[in-house]
């Protein structure tokens, strides 16, 4: 078990390793220009471009680069923002960022499972009838229609509806409760679908049959096997999604002004923000390599079957 | 859809009754009443006229014709019948356990003075399931909630019916789990069906059946997925709680020899209708109904060597179409006018015992008496042929110190140890051994299905065939060595015609001259297993279970080879049919001189097919000998074990049988290690020196 | 100060006849009477209740406070607000003391000194007055920190050509950074900081900046770039790369200091106690936070969330009609220009060739229509945005008051109505393809090929009419439509026949780094859209940057005769003078077509709770707050018209 | 005879027949061969089971409309949805007659720009579709077939499913510029490794199949195995992973373009006619809603119709 869980972990080292020299590589293809806020192509001659690069150590060797990087992060300094938030070390940009992010992470997370666990009991329970077509009605627009329609109209017309905040505001928790939502909206839906796939699987079962043939009514059956097996697979998903919740959201943070994390990485690369956006996609391959491993150490823990595989 | 109606209007409205069809009815139940003085106990459950539909496709499909049946107190009563008879399908109307796309359309069934057709809610079936009548399923892998420990399984059942809190339920449990036997409860209670092997969870399946002590204990063919060894175990456990508990049992099976063994009454069923009835002996002494007599004449243990088996014809009825007459006539050879226009009434042969035949009918004492003379003579003019002859026979196959390795989970496992056996040419060899002993396995590595995890030497006409060749040296193995497999459901692509699947090979090597040259070869070997030529344009879906392993033969044999590996070829078919392969089989050995390596589990059908008999356990071989020396004189105590276990279709004889028990624990290797030694002239045996001497003193 | 008082005047002048204009299209109602809105305005303003705080937004997140190094246009608000420069202008826009309590320069504009007021101390981000005291030293320091290429002040070019010997020090730094000057040392040089750059610190509380040339426009420069103001260097220095990170890291002397800076979300602006005017600073504090999203901010305000929103022309047309009708206010006026650069050593060949010709770009002048452009902007008036030339007017007067774009020839530019003749775009297209075609359609000395603009884009020309021109844009949703509305008109007025007008748009959200190619390789375009903006009250602020070598020179143009008026300006003695011979360049530059103008970049109309004109009248700097009230009601428009009139009154007696 | 004998006997009367049918019937052994077969088809049952619903026949015709629709109506149609009026009259027009979902900004019919936009990115969709399906089974069947694929596909799995998407597509957008093309190959550089181990653990659940060995026995040539013992089986799965990967691609592009790194700002695709109708949404809503309407439809019915034909293609819903 511990050389599996060692050799595993090795194996992730090297992906998380790849990925990141990716990254750091194509970061090194982009063109010098990207370095310079347009005030400063505007304003400067080359010269004091070349300058302002050769400032930040843009102009060494990319291997040159990549050794002082990782030289700076063994020693735990994670540099400094360049562009996106100039001269910013990045510690102090992460720390205040995640907790923003991660807080309503969490939130979200645990609404997301909550209802989503209920609404795919509910679909399960009433198969067939409303009580699914409803579920399954959410979880096609949830699916189907692109977020950004439905996400943008809960931010302009239920916030007006039920007279909520537009934005988010930290010292007000009635204005979490939008952003929340619309961020446990996609888990919801995720959630309600697999435990509802999963169920309907395993009420296929031989085992399910024998249960209701042992004289369990059908609600006990549902709740004592059917539901307690389903959910298994899914707690594989536990990890990741908890390491995810500092990940943030694009779109929502966008339209309720959170300062979190959601758009660091796309505005960090758009605006080439070298430093960032490599410990961003470290940390993001950390967190995802990291999630998978974590996912199926719980499992191994929570399914009886899979520990005497080993 | 059906919306939320009276369960008891599903009841289709039908004509009122004819005078004439009330006397039918009247008369049935009256001769099947009749048996009851000779019934140890009450009656505990009627079934009467009992019909099943199941909506399937669109279509309508009658899966219970009108079975009436009764259980009663204390006895054993086996259903036996082939897939699709509507054996389970009845059995789970007494729970109300059908499908969803399965209704009751008409009978009765009474269980303590309450109709439970007429049930309608889930409170009602839950006074019944469990705490009355209880359900052992086929397959204990998949019966057990792999997530939950099984003391958690069983107890709650004991607390739900019983509303004991959790402690007393759960010594109550304990003591059920050493009751049917298994060792060290306490700690097993804690442990999750994984932790279990089949037999084990059988019991276990059992246990929590018993956990209420229903007064009927429904058991669908428990044993049909185990081991022979472990099987008739499990059978001894299921007569032994009986015993203690009084309990009735109805038992379901296809296997005779099961039935021979457990049942005090037979009801045997065809096409959705219980066909004959008696005692035990009755059924097995003198059968009455056609279908019951060519069942138990097609058994292998019956037959005698080098003659072909009795047969039955074609295959069971499709139940989407009405049925007219006796279902059974268009594959009884000698069914008379009558079967095939009107349903025969049930005829009492003695007051235990009734059959649905036309041939009881007084009127057809003529006919049923030259059919008894005729099958008789028939019998004693069956010639036994002579044992094969060694002496010259030529090495087609040698296999050295094969060993195949799977990595599992990780680690290594060696599914074939170092084995090292000869095939002949023209012989059957027959490898014989429980699931995951490596049978299969070994024929997978003969036919080069794995090559790079394969250790050792195999040869084929003294030329090596592991390890890589060459393009043209693979061809030459294809068009020499063939196999044929288990089940033929899995074994034919679905989404390919008839004509591809057997072409396959000719297209493979294009060994053909032209278009109308492959259609003709096709045709021909069609024919050759016994199917016409119009069916190449059809897709596999539409054939039953024996003629898709006749199409799986077909393929084989279109290359010519002179060497096929049979991997298990009957095992997945039923009883009925399985006679009809054997005979195939034989038919071609005989016609085109081929080797088989034939690979089973079943060792009454192995005795019947083959020349010699290689025994495997555990990725080892342990004993190859003749076949009927092997029988008459089994060395290994594995081999023992296994015969003795070996169901034979004679209540008397299974009656009295004793099982030998095998345990690998017995053998001390830890030293002297065993080799594999041909202890007498063919006969090889897998011992340490020890053990030799013992085997040889056995012998003299 | 004569001329600050000609300036203000003629400025007032010309923003009557902008709103005599824009209240004859609103309403009918005649010329306010100045005494009589004198007397309005005050009881409107008694009427009011005001409040201490003022909640307003921001889109784009505030990356530093470090007033040198980042880019001004985002900080610049905080920074006007929280760190004083030497002078100030007062709420009619003349300039007043802030740290300096006086000042006096030599004839020729090139030596001004100032007096510090004395005794005042930098503050903290709690307001808490710190150690360190405000001396004449912090102004030369400031000099001295942009002066360090290390400190990345990029922003520094005027200052840097403008103060003496700043440019020799900051190359001679940077060639030393470089490897280039290997004998002197780092610290050498920077200790004759003094000697080589004209700042000095004659005593604790006079400052002396001595410029390379003369320069009467000093003052506006002062409001306009953070570069002239103080910095506290041992405490910047000790905190190095961290200093303005965030609002801990750094010191105030302004009126307010950033009590709370919550990155991308909130900024607070607290009044400063210690401040030396602090009995003239109304809010207590003032709120920014950030919706990256417009239609929020109007939302938010409706709702009573904010105390001010933009209103574009396309939410002008749905809330004329609603509640908020009555609060919609015109936004008063912008010195940035929106014109079209044409790339004069583009890469496709075509338009290269066309573009060299005059006929050509004056028939690209003639087709632009400027009123559809406006129209996007201003559904209302969309006139008022028209511009035809690249200084705003009312930004620059010469010494009799006349604004700089009346100036002749810049005049005809000014008045002249480009839209007018639609017929004209296309016989000065004839005329250029007679000079540039052959018979057949094509183009002389042109062959088809490839025109590589990658990452922008890449497309094929064929050599032959109609002359392909590529326009390049961002992929900003309103830049969209006048990329597209552009192409339409172009092709209308010229005629899809002779041109052919392509898209293409941007997507980087990094335009110049993407436009501009590589650092040093040619630019990425045949047409852009871009703007420039009077930055200070002289027109050497753009038309010094544009000549043939000029920085932004970014059509790379060669126009000698532009060049040789330019210098001459620079070398004029009298400032009348200099503004003659920029009006001179800039209407020959025009004339030429070698840039085009289209319209003011001043965007629609806003909704606010503030009282107009009680704030300082920052024209080149940023909204200061100091003084400014907020009411706890929306203002109107007709209240805003009062208002005005009496501030227009109140600053004709005043002066 | 005794008293149970005349029971029976008494019992047989009813029963008396024609003596002559009591008499040996010919056999057949076709007729005995003919009764077993299953009436069960696979294709006919998935279809059957997947027309049975009424919504599915409802979308299919919808879908089929507007599809229709989008290829047509651009070579019918006379309205240029590019046509730019520079008279500000013209600018955001309401529904009208003549205009039928209004006008936009520059006053161009957003009737006709819907339907060009539904075409591009329909043709978008289906390229995706096509590649990610296409490229995704090839991969996932040599991933599933070849055991030392396994460990470095996994990796190049993780790789690819780890390395920020954004990263890539602006960089592709820097090197290539905004096109179809770009956003093209962005999206399905990325999406051929997930329908790639989708189809590879289908894949493996068949490799093993009994059938498959046959045809290994009988010496089949890759090429043929994948043809005649792969492909059809899989063929419902790609069905099925092609009609979701519409709405999946459609979703992209509207995010795609959120983020700026979508179709040409000035192309007419449904993403960019949302993405800008965003911008005017609380004054002109018709601009955005009624071709996010359109997207809307056209999202749900092929993911509802994806998974419709999923489950009608799962045997075990063959009931």
């Amino acid at each position: 078990m511990t050389k599996y869980i060692l050799k595993r972990l090795l194996r992730s080292l090297i992906t998380i390793a790849i990925v990141f020299v990716v990254v750091f590589m194509l970061l090194r293809f982009m063109p010098l220009n990207g370095y310079f806020p347009d005030e400063m192509i505007k304003e400067t001659d080359e010269q004091t471009r070349m300058a302002y690069l050769r400032n930040l150590g843009l102009l060494d060797h990319p291997i040159v680069q990549l050794g002082r990087f990782v030289k700076n992060l063994f020693k735990g300094d994670l540099g400094r923002s360049i562009t996106v938030y100039p001269k910013v070390p990045i510690t102090t940009l992460l720390a205040e960022k995640i907790p923003v992010t991660a807080f309503l992470g969490f939130w979200s997370m645990l609404l997301g499972i909550v209802a989503g666990l209920a609404m795919g009991l509910m679909m399960v329970r009433f198969r067939d009838r409303a009580g699914d077509t409803l579920g399954n009605g959410y979880i096609m627009i949830i699916r189907a229609v692109p977020s950004l329609l439905y996400l943008f109209f809960i931010q302009v017309q239920i916030s007006k509806w039920f007279n909520l905040p537009m934005v988010y505001y930290d010292d007000k928790p009635l204005s979490w409760l939008l952003p929340i939502i619309s961020l446990a909206l996609s888990s919801i839906a995720w959630y309600a679908l697999w435990l509802r796939r999963f169920m309907v699987d395993e009420e296929n079962q031989d085992y399910v049959k024998f249960a209701t043939v042992k004289g369990l009514s059908k609600s006990a059956v549902l709740k004592k096997h059917i539901f307690r097996n389903a959910i298994i697979p899914l707690s594989a998903y536990l990890p990741a999604d908890l390491l995810n919740i500092i990940s943030g959201s694009l779109v929502i943070e966008t339209l309720y002004a959170i300062p979190g994390t959601g758009g660091l990485l796309t505005t960090a690369i758009k605006q080439q923000d070298n430093n960032l956006v490599q410990i961003l996609v470290l940390m993001y391959a950390v967190m995802s390599i990291l999630g998978v491993f974590l996912g199926d150490i719980l499992l191994t823990f929570v399914d009886p079957r899979i520990k005497l595989a080993d | 859809m059906i919306k939320k109606k009276k369960k008891a209007a599903l009841l289709e409205e039908s004509a009122p009754l004819t005078p004439e069809e009330i006397e039918a009815i009247e008369r049935e139940r009256k001769i099947i009443d009749q048996s009851a003085p000779y019934h140890n106990g009450e009656r505990l459950l009627s079934a009467r006229g009992v019909k099943v539909n199941f909506n399937l496709r669109g279509a309508e499909l009658t899966a219970i014709r009108g079975a009436s049946l009764d259980v009663y107190e204390g006895e054993t009563l086996a259903i036996v019948g082939e897939s699709g008879s509507g054996k389970s399908v009845f059995t789970k109307t007494f729970l109300g356990m059908l499908d969803k796309n399965g209704r009751i359309t008409d009978g009765e069934l009474w269980f303590h003075g309450e109709d439970m057709v007429k049930y309608t809610t889930e409170e009602q079936w839950l006074k019944v399931r469990g705490k009355k009548i209880a359900m052992v399923f086929q397959d204990p892998m998949t019966s057990l909630n792999p997530v939950r420990t099984i003391g958690e399984q069983i107890a709650e059942v004991i607390m739900w019916h019983f509303g004991k809190t959790h402690d007393e339920a759960k010594a109550e449990t304990i003591e059920l789990l050493a009751k049917v036997g298994i060792p060290e409860p306490e700690k097993r209670y804690k442990q999750y069906p994984g932790q279990f092997s089949g037999g084990m969870r059988q019991r276990v399946v059992i246990a929590t059946a018993i956990a209420c002590r229903p007064e009927i204990l429904i058991c669908d063919e428990p044993t049909t997925a185990l081991d022979v060894t472990v099987q008739a175990q499990v059978l001894d456990l299921i007569k032994s709680l009986q015993k203690e508990l009084k309990m009735s049992v109805v038992f379901i099976t296809h296997d005779l020899g099961v039935v021979a063994n457990v049942a005090d009454w037979v009801a045997v069923m065809y096409a959705g209708k219980i066909v004959e009835y008696g005692n035990v002996h009755d059924i097995f002494k003198s059968p009455e109904h056609p279908y019951t007599k060519a069942l138990l004449r097609s058994l292998p243990q019956l037959g005698t060597k080098g003659n072909d088996l009795y047969s039955i014809h074609g295959t069971p009825p499709s139940l989407f179409k009405k049925i007219v007459g006796d279902a059974f006539a268009p594959r009884n050879v000698d069914a008379m006018k009558i079967d095939f226009e009107e349903e025969p009434p049930v005829f009492p042969v003695s007051d235990t015992h009734w059959a649905r035949t036309w041939l009881l009918s007084p009127q057809a004492a003529d006919y049923r008496a030259a059919l008894i003379k005729r099958d008789a003579e028939l019998h004693e003019n069956q010639i036994p042929e002579s044992p094969f002859d060694y002496t010259n026979a030529e090495k087609l196959i040698t296999v050295r110190d094969l060993s195949v390795k799977f990595k599992v989970a990780g680690s290594i496992f060696r599914a074939v140890d170092g084995v090292s056996f000869d095939i002949f040419k023209g012989e059957t060899l027959s490898l014989v051994g429980e699931s995951g002993s490596g049978k299969t396995t070994i024929g997978r590595a003969i036919m080069r299905i794995y090559t790079n995890n394969v250790d050792g030497e195999v040869k084929f006409n003294g030329t090596k065939i592991t390890g890589k060749l060459s393009r043209a040296d693979k061809k030459k193995l294809h068009m020499q060595m063939q196999m044929i497999f288990q089940d033929p459901m899995a074994s034919l692509n679905e989404r390919a015609k008839v004509d591809y699947i057997v072409s396959e090979g000719l297209y493979n090597y294009h060994l053909y001259e032209s278009e109308e040259d492959r259609i003709a070869k096709v045709e021909s070997i069609l024919s050759e297993v016994g199917l016409t030529g119009e069916f190449t344009s059809r897709f596999p879906h539409e054939f039953s279970g024996g003629q898709r392993q006749r199409i799986g033969i077909a393929r084989s044999l279109i290359m010519n080879p002179d060497f096929l590996v049979a991997d298990e070829p009957i095992s997945a078919l039923d009883v009925s049919i399985r006679a009809q392969v054997i005979n195939l089989l034989n038919k071609m050995k005989r016609e085109r001189k081929l080797t088989y390596l034939f690979i089973a589990h079943d060792l009454s059908a192995v005795r019947f097919i083959s020349d010699r008999i290689a025994v495997i356990h555990k990725g080892h071989l342990v004993e190859l000998a003749p076949a009927e020396e092997l029988f008459a004189h089994p060395l290994h105590p594995y081999t023992k074990a296994l015969l003795s276990a070996v169901p034979h279709p004679d209540p008397d004889t299974e009656r009295d049988k004793v099982l030998v028990k095998y345990d690998p624990a017995m053998h001390d290797y830890s030293e002297d290690k065993p080799t594999w030694t041909e202890i007498t002239p063919g006969h090889f045996i897998y011992a340490n020196e020890k053990e030799l001497e013992g085997y040889r003193n056995e012998i003299s | 100060m004569k001329n600050t008082f000609k300036r203000a005047l003629a400025m007032m002048l010309v923003l009557c006849m902008l709103l005599v204009g824009f209240a004859g299209c609103k309403d009918n109602g005649g010329e306010i009477n100045p005494e009589q809105a004198i007397k309005d305005a005050e009881k409107i303003l008694a009427s009011k209740e005001y409040r201490d705080t003022y909640k307003t937004y921001f889109s784009t997140s505030y990356s530093s406070l470090n007033y040198f190094s980042t880019s001004y246009a985002t900080v610049r608000e905080i920074v006007s607000n929280c760190i004083d420069g030497l002078v100030e202008p007062d709420i009619y826009g003349n300039y007043v003391g802030s740290m300096a309590e006086s000042w006096e320069h030599n004839a020729d504009y090139t030596v001004w000194t100032f007096k510090i007021r004395q005794g005042l101390k930098w503050i903290d981000h709690t307001g808490a007055e710190t150690e360190y005291a405000l001396t004449a030293q912090d102004f030369v320091d400031g000099i001295k920190y942009i002066g360090d290429p290390l400190n990345g002040a990029y922003s520094l070019r005027v200052v840097r050509n403008l103060i003496k010997g700043l440019y020799d020090y900051y190359w001679g730094l940077d060639d030393i950074d470089c490897g280039i000057d290997t004998t002197t040392k780092r610290e050498d040089l920077e200790a004759r900081f003094s000697e080589i750059v004209g700042v000095k610190a004659l005593d604790d509380y006079t400052v002396e900046y001595t410029l390379e040339s003369g320069a009467p426009y000093f003052l506006s420069l002062i409001e306009s770039s953070m570069l002239l103001l103080p910095i506290e260097y041992d405490y910047a220095m000790a905190l190095g790369e961290d200093f303005g990170v965030d609002n801990t890291k750094m010191l105030y002397c302004g009126a307010y200091y950033v009590s709370e800076f919550k990155r991308d979300k909130l900024i607070k602006l607290t009044a400063n106690e210690k401040y030396w005017d602090a009995a003239n600073v109304s809010l207590k504090t003032v709120e920014y936070q950030m919706i990256p999203d417009g239609t929020t901010s109007l939302e938010m305000f409706q709702r009573g969330e904010l105390d001010y929103t933009s209103v574009e022309s396309e939410a002008y047309q749905s809330l004329q009609s609603g509640e908020w009708g009555d609060n919609l206010i015109p936004n008063e006026f912008s010195f940035s220009t929106n014109y079209l650069w044409l790339d004069f050593k583009g890469a496709n060949p075509e338009f290269n060739t066309f573009v060299q010709n005059q006929n050509f770009r004056l028939a690209l002048q003639h087709a632009v229509n400027r009123a559809s452009f406006g129209a996007l902007r201003e559904p209302v008036d969309p006139s008022r945005l028209i511009r035809n030339t690249i200084n705003a007017e009312g930004a620059i007067f010469n010494s009799q008051g006349v604004d700089y774009t009346q100036l002749a020839p810049l005049a005809d530019v000014t008045n002249a109505d480009y839209s007018a003749d639609p017929e004209a775009a296309r016989k000065y297209m004839e005329a250029a393809i007679a000079e540039l075609c052959n018979a057949d359609g094509t183009i002389k000395g042109v062959t088809a090929g490839d025109v590589d603009y990658l990452p922008v884009i890449k497309t094929k020309v064929d050599g032959k009419l109609p002359v392909t021109l590529i326009y390049v844009g961002t992929d900003d949703e309103s830049e969209i439509i006048m990329a597209q509305l552009f192409e339409a008109m172009v092709e209308q007025a010229i005629g899809q026949d002779y041109i052919d007008v392509e898209l293409a748009f941007d997507t980087s959200g990094d335009f110049y780094g993407t436009v501009g190619g590589s650092v040093d390789g040619p630019f990425n375009y045949d047409i852009y859209w871009d703007s420039l903006s009077t930055g200070y009250a002289d027109p050497s602020g753009i038309l010094g940057r544009i000549t043939t070598e000029g920085v932004e020179n970014v059509g790379s143009y060669t126009v000698p005769e532009y060049d040789a008026l330019i210098e001459k300006a620079l070398a004029a003695t009298t400032f009348d003078e200099r503004l003659q011979y920029f009006a001179e360049a800039e209407a020959f530059l025009l004339k030429g077509a070698y840039m085009i103008p289209v319209i003011s970049s001043l965007r629609g109309y806003h909704m606010s709770y503030e009282i107009p004109f009680t704030s300082p009248r920052c024209l080149y700097g940023n909204v200061r707050f100091k003084g400014l009230k907020v009411a706890t009601e929306a203002l109107t428009l007709d209240e805003y018209k009062i208002l005005e009139a009496a501030w227009e009154a109140n600053k004709n007696a005043k002066n | 005879m005794n008293h149970s004998e005349k029971k029976l006997n008494s019992l047989h009367n009813s029963l008396v027949r024609d003596p002559s049918l009591f008499e040996a019937a010919e056999f057949s052994a076709t007729e005995s061969e003919k009764t077993g077969a299953s009436n069960y088809s696979y294709w006919r049952s998935t279809l059957r089971t997947f027309f049975k619903s009424k919504a599915v026949i409802a979308l299919c015709v919808l879908v089929s409309i507007i599809l229709l629709m989008s290829f047509l109506y651009p070579l019918i149609s006379p309205v240029d949805p590019t046509k730019v009026s520079i008279n500000p009259m013209d600018w955001n027009h309401r529904p009208s007659f003549k205009h039928p979902f209004g006008t936009d900004a520059l006053g161009r019919d957003i009737f006709a720009r819907a339907w060009y936009g539904c075409r591009n990115s329909f043709i978008l969709a289906f390229c995706i579709a096509l590649s990610d399906v296409g490229i995704g089974m090839i991969m996932g069947a040599l991933w599933g077939y070849n055991k030392k694929l396994d460990p470095i596909m996994i990796e190049v799995y993780n790789i690819m499913t780890n390395v920020p998407s954004t990263v890539y597509l602006v960089l592709l957008a820097y090197i290539m510029n905004t096109s179809f093309i770009t956003l093209f190959i962005s999206m399905a550089s990325r999406g051929w490794i997930v329908e790639a181990r989708f189809f590879r653990n289908r894949i493996l659940s068949i490799r093993d199949a009994e059938y498959n060995i046959a045809s290994q026995c009988l010496g089949t040539p890759m090429r043929r195995i994948a043809t005649k013992n792969i492909i059809p089986h899989i063929i419902s799965l790609i069905i099925m992973e092609a009609a979701l990967c519409i709405p999946y691609s459609i979703g992209s592009e509207v995010f795609l373009g959120f983020v700026g790194v979508g179709m040409p700002v000035d192309a007419i695709t449904l993403g960019n006619m949302v993405n800008h109708g965003r911008a005017s949404f609380t004054l002109h809503p018709y601009q955005m809603l009624l071709p996010a309407a359109v997207l809307c439809i056209i999202t749900v019915a092929f993911y509802y119709l994806g998974n419709k034909f999923a489950d009608a293609s799962d045997p075990r819903n063959h009931v």
